[in-house]
């Protein structure tokens, strides 16, 4: 790619995303984007998955997804991305939730309403493996829209559903919700972070620089407990500040850039990404044209790779984050 | 004796009077033709023998019963325009005057076939037996106000309503309806109101002739008063003739 | 001479009718040849060779799981929930417009009402339709239901009214009652109208059976559509697309071919 | 006497007319007591006076970061898109349906093109429409053109058909080329029916516009149904939707004047 | 010395023919009444002189010129409807046959001014003076055709076509259209078709009187053969009268 000084990022509401929308209100971004002699525009795109098929359509120069859905939508489609900035990992923002009592293993025989192929999904089939159940066990998956997930539990069709924040402390404020696994049942598998086109950032060293410098500006504001800050993304998710401190508990945020270098440089990630492969491989979500599950070639920080080499597609990467760290931007 | 008798009937639409007035006897049987200028009331005063509408004062009684609410079987009409059903063919247009009393507007069975027996029956009387099954649409306008007639008359009413029934025929067509008129009219003990702007049309035809008119008239307000019956001829005494009328009424004031 | 007064003779009005359709396909080929050529695994508009392949497949291979062929089960799905909202819709269209149109006190008290009804965005109450008809196949079609049905009650009360009131009077002189003359006068003649107005809403009953089933579903096309979205699969989308196209062409033929043959009465339109 | 014939007076009238929306109030508030009595935190239907607080709230205070009322922001936002897109609908309708309508040549190349277009569904092919038209403020408006637009078109060229063709005759022996008869024969006769088909777009021009903002947004009363609809604030959502229906039925009743208005040769509909 | 000049006309719609071997001469400033049976082809024949529709075979000239290819200012129309534009007012309806032949179909200006000022003029010539803002809508039947024909002379037509011009007025318009007609006739030079339903009306107002009808006719199917000019009569001179022409054709043989 080439060269260039206008750079736009997309985004979607959720919890360990909200900085980004105050970054861009609050004009943390355009002053880093300024020291760095570029300009940087952060769009909120309300449909996540949207957001991922826009940047993979090459709209955006970066967008905020989860490993899983990066694997699948940009790397599956040959679009060569890096992983800029692990923000947070889940850690019970994923719920798998049941009416009434019961455990996981109660599951069998029943429907569950969940978006399907989405990190719920993963999820879902991670909890079943826990008790020895497979999805062929249950009485089917229902694909059920996150936007109607709430009303969709109020009715007696629904038996259990898995979801994510806010929808899951929605959910349990019902009488009779049961949560029977979460994402802190698989800590650090589920992991928000923010992507950028692999050429692009080769190209522009200053657009990972500056992006990576307002966005830990903003942790080093979150971490101190700044009440403004807090607020504001509080109101944006559509909650108010204590809502959304709630949902901040059950995300491993990475608050300091060396904790997230640290992270996206252990070994456990390496087994995570094998396992979302195997898991979109079964669902065909790979691609027609995927032979298997090591189809797509994932590099990481200390240069080994799962997968195809030959097709390297989605890249981790702890330069920008140690920078950071290292207080060199 | 009276028949059909209307009483002192005024009729205004909003505050613009249509009709002043109007006093009226007829005797069973009698083709009673009624002419006048274009927008005088003629058909208002159809539609209120109808029952379809009511007066704003007076009253019309057909033998000495109560005025009706609304139309019903004893009145039969024929319009201009739309007086046949568009959507049934010719022979179930006859048959509607049969069905149309039933519940459901239905007829089965036995009386169903019956029904259209005598339909195909009428049909070939009034020359339409080789189109029955044909719809309106595909029929001349002749031929719709025939069948027209034919489904009025087959409901037996007691009076015949007849709007300009031939105004949209062609001299040919309406000479052969007339015939058919005179036959029918010959046949049953029908009482017919026929309107139309034809004079000599209505003198053929009708046992009477009214003349409806405003018998005050102010040139700078033209809708100022309404019409009444200004004439009523006995069409059989020919000498108070068609020329003294055209000139003494308004009849022929352009609208 | 002047150009509304000249036609074109049959092979070139064949030839201009065509145009329009090659000049998409073309445009589309242009399109998606760039982008491949930039990016060779791009998802977002596949080679035309490809869609023909992904659509070989999906019409004619079976689930990996379960052997089906989805798109024969996602097509009998969605037409059946779209043949039953869409009757539902056409039969109280038929009902109410009819009591609207023809009864002065249905009219006085309904047609304000549905006026309203008409404009109340009914994706923004899904959750409340969930409570009343729960998530099964009731609420897709009942959201059919709901989306079409005011303006086919609106567009056939209308229409009744518009009936030409000496055909009224007509029935009333040969004895019929207010039912016969809605069974045997209005009804009849509002029918092809109502084919005409079911045809123009079509477009949205389909728009709100994908919709549905993007709510909560686990077969039919809409839901294919929205799964796959989750990767990007234009190939599959567009054969859905495509074929969602043709069958609504196609249900649209019928029904025009129906309305001139039941009724054949009734002048033909477009 | 018949039904038909039976006319309610105007207290009985007006009466009729308040009780079907009574109905659905009183049904409402039932329904919501119901609930809250078993469950006093229940979000679902909240009562008829927490609606009223919420709206109160609403319209009133302002955004606590910015002090700006949000309602009324989101109101000027989605209306500018709604009337933009409806506007460029109506333009395009009105252009294509004369010329559909008028000359044989365009009649034969894109009829049949609109009728296929009108069965695309559009929310299936949103990703193609967001990368041709980009994210911002076009691909919204770009949504309700293409939502709409098919209708208006066919609607108004079958309106253009209709012109007796006597009055194009007329036209052509005073003199008037294809443009004059364009200009000042067929479009002044449509405009009037082009109100009406506008009229009966709304409905639908509101469906894409909200499912627009749903998916790329940050202001507009489709963005905000959708941002709380996570929390199931129906307070909010309700008081949203009794709003869009409100200001739905005064456009209606706008354009239903308007119509009334700049063409008093033409008769009143419904 | 003939100015309208019709050859060996043929017209056929699909293989039902409807006219057959028309010829006729017309000398410049006739008024030619043509009447016939419902659906014999007159409106046909008109719409080939207007240049609506081209014949099957045959040719129509004007003044010599070679055959029209579509309707044009040199040729007028009078339908019996929509004849005139519903949605402009009395004014602009006359209007219009000036402002038509712009680019726009618009006046501007001192032009603007002065085509009203004429129109104004022609609206009190026929009487319509005191509607000039009004929409035909509110005119009554002989006003809206009155309005017709001041439009169509408006554009100075060199031949005029009528098409049952008053075919749905009442005698009394009727009679006042006559005399407007007849004043019109006298003032210019136009030569006119008139098609009527109506002999007397056609004797009264034709130069000649043309009669199209079916030469030969089969009863069993009345559509195998097409109509023609089975009689050209010369109004002026009466003993070829009404009586023998109402005998001797299928005019009034019902359709
Ligand atoms: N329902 C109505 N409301 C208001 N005015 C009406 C109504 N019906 C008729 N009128 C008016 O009453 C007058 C008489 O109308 P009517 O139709 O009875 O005249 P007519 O004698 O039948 O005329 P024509 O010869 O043209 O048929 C007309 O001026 C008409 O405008
Ligand atoms: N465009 C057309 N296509 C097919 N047939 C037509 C067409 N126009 C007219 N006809 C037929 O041609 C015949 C002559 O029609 P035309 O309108 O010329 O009759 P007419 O003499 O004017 O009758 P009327 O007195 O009823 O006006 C009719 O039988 C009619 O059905
Ligand atoms: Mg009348
Ligand atoms: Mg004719």
């Amino acid at each position: 790619a080439q060269e260039k000084t206008e750079f736009r990022v997309a985004w979607s509401i959720y919890v360990g995303w909200m900085p980004w929308g105050y970054l861009e209100d609050s004009g943390i971004m355009d002053k880093w984007a300024e020291k760095y002699g570029i300009d940087v525009e952060i769009v909120q795109i309300n449909d996540y998955i949207e957001s991922i098929n826009q940047y993979t359509a090459g709209a955006f120069d970066g967008v905020s997804a989860t490993n899983m859905d990066t694997l699948s939508i940009p790397a599956g489609g040959g679009v060569d991305t890096t992983a800029l900035i692990v923000g947070d990992y889940s850690n019970g923002n994923d719920a798998v939730i049941l009416k009434g009592e019961g455990g996981l293993a109660d599951l069998a025989g029943k429907p569950v309403h969940l978006v399907e192929l989405s990190v719920s999904h993963y999820l879902l089939a991670r909890g079943l493996d826990s008790v020895g159940l497979s999805e062929a066990d249950l009485d089917g998956v229902i694909n059920t829209s996150d936007a109607d997930m709430i009303a969709a539990y109020a009715t007696d069709d629904v038996q259990a559903v898995v979801t994510w924040n806010p929808l899951v402390s929605s959910i349990l404020e019902e009488p009779g919700a049961n949560k029977v696994y979460d994402s802190a049942d698989i800590p650090g598998e589920i992991i928000d972070i923010m992507w950028v086109n692999t050429e692009v950032l080769a190209a522009n060293p200053d657009f990972g620089k500056a992006l990576t410098g307002a966005w830990y500006e903003v942790m080093g504001l979150m971490a101190a407990g700044d009440e403004a800050a807090l607020t504001a993304m509080a109101e944006a998710s559509g909650t108010d500040l204590a809502g959304y401190k709630a949902q901040l508990e059950s995300t491993e945020m990475f608050y300091d850039p060396a904790d997230a270098v640290a992270f996206t440089s252990s070994d456990a990630l390496k087994e995570t990404m094998v396992n979302v492969a195997a898991f979109l491989f079964d669902k065909g979500i790979l691609g027609e044209g995927a032979p298997s599950p090591d189809f797509v070639g994932v590099a990481y920080p200390d240069g080994s790779i799962t997968g195809d080499p030959a097709n390297v597609k989605l890249r981790y990467d702890t330069t920008y984050m140690q920078m950071a760290a290292d207080g060199a931007l | 004796m009276s028949f059909v008798t209307v009483r002192n009937i005024f009729q205004s639409y909003g505050t613009r009077p249509i009709l002043e007035r109007v006093n009226l006897d007829v005797a069973e049987g009698t083709f009673v033709s009624i002419v006048g200028a274009s927008g005088c009331g003629k058909s208002t005063f159809l539609r209120l023998l109808l029952a379809e509408e009511r007066p704003t004062r007076g009253e019309i009684r057909i033998d000495g019963a109560p005025p009706a609410l609304e139309p019903g079987r004893e009145r039969g009409v024929v319009f201009q325009r739309y007086s046949v059903f568009p959507h049934m063919t010719v022979l179930d247009n006859i048959v509607a005057a049969d069905a149309f009393t039933r519940r459901f507007g239905l007829l089965f069975g036995a009386e169903r076939r019956a029904a259209r027996a005598r339909a195909a029956e009428t049909l070939d009387r009034i020359g339409l037996g080789h189109m029955a099954e044909a719809y309106p649409a595909a029929l001349s306008g002749g031929m719709q106000q025939r069948l027209a007639i034919g489904q009025a008359l087959t409901a037996r009413p007691r009076i015949l309503l007849l709007d300009e029934p031939f105004g949209a025929l062609d001299p040919g067509t309406r000479l052969a309806m007339h015939d058919f008129l005179l036959e029918l009219k010959a046949g049953t003990n029908m009482t017919v109101f026929m309107v139309t702007h034809d004079i000599e049309e209505g003198f053929k035809l009708g046992d009477r002739l009214i003349v409806f008119d405003k018998p005050r008239w102010d040139p700078t307000d033209p809708n100022a008063y309404g019409a009444t019956i200004t004439y009523d001829l006995d069409t059989r005494r020919r000498d108070e003739g068609i020329q003294t009328l055209l000139e003494e009424t308004n009849v022929h004031r352009p609208a | 001479m002047r150009l509304i007064n000249r036609k074109p003779g049959r092979p070139l009005a064949l030839f201009l009718m065509l145009v329009p359709f090659v000049a998409v396909i073309v445009a589309y080929m242009v399109g998606s040849d760039m982008r491949l050529s930039v990016n060779p695994a791009d998802k977002l508009l596949p080679a035309p060779s490809t869609i023909a392949d992904t659509a070989a497949r999906l019409f004619t291979e079976g689930d990996r799981r379960t052997g089906r062929v989805l798109l024969w089960y996602d097509t009998a799905v969605s037409l059946r929930r779209l043949g039953i909202g869409v009757g539902i819709a056409a039969l109280s269209g038929l009902v109410f417009g009819l009591l609207i149109g023809l009864l002065p006190h249905v009219r006085a008290g309904l047609a304000g009402f549905v006026a309203v009804l008409s404009m109340v965005p009914p994706l923004a109450i899904l959750p409340i339709l969930f409570i009343v008809f729960g998530l099964g196949e009731t609420s897709k079609i009942v959201l059919i239901v709901i989306g079409i049905t005011p303006f086919l009650i609106r567009d056939l009360s209308q229409r009744v009214i518009d009936i030409p009131r000496e055909q009224i009077v007509k029935a009333e002189t040969l004895g019929a009652s207010s039912l016969v003359i809605a069974l045997r006068v209005a009804l009849p003649q509002i029918m092809p109208r109502l084919i005409q107005a079911v045809r123009l809403s079509l477009g949205p009953a389909w728009l709100f059976l994908i919709a549905a089933e993007a709510i909560a579903s686990d077969l039919g096309l809409g839901y294919r559509i929205f799964l796959v979205r989750r990767y990007l699969a234009m190939d599959v989308i567009l054969t859905y697309v495509l074929w969602i196209t043709l069958l609504a062409f196609l249900i649209d033929l019928v029904l025009r071919w129906l309305s001139r043959r039941l009724y054949p009465w009734a002048g033909a339109g477009l």
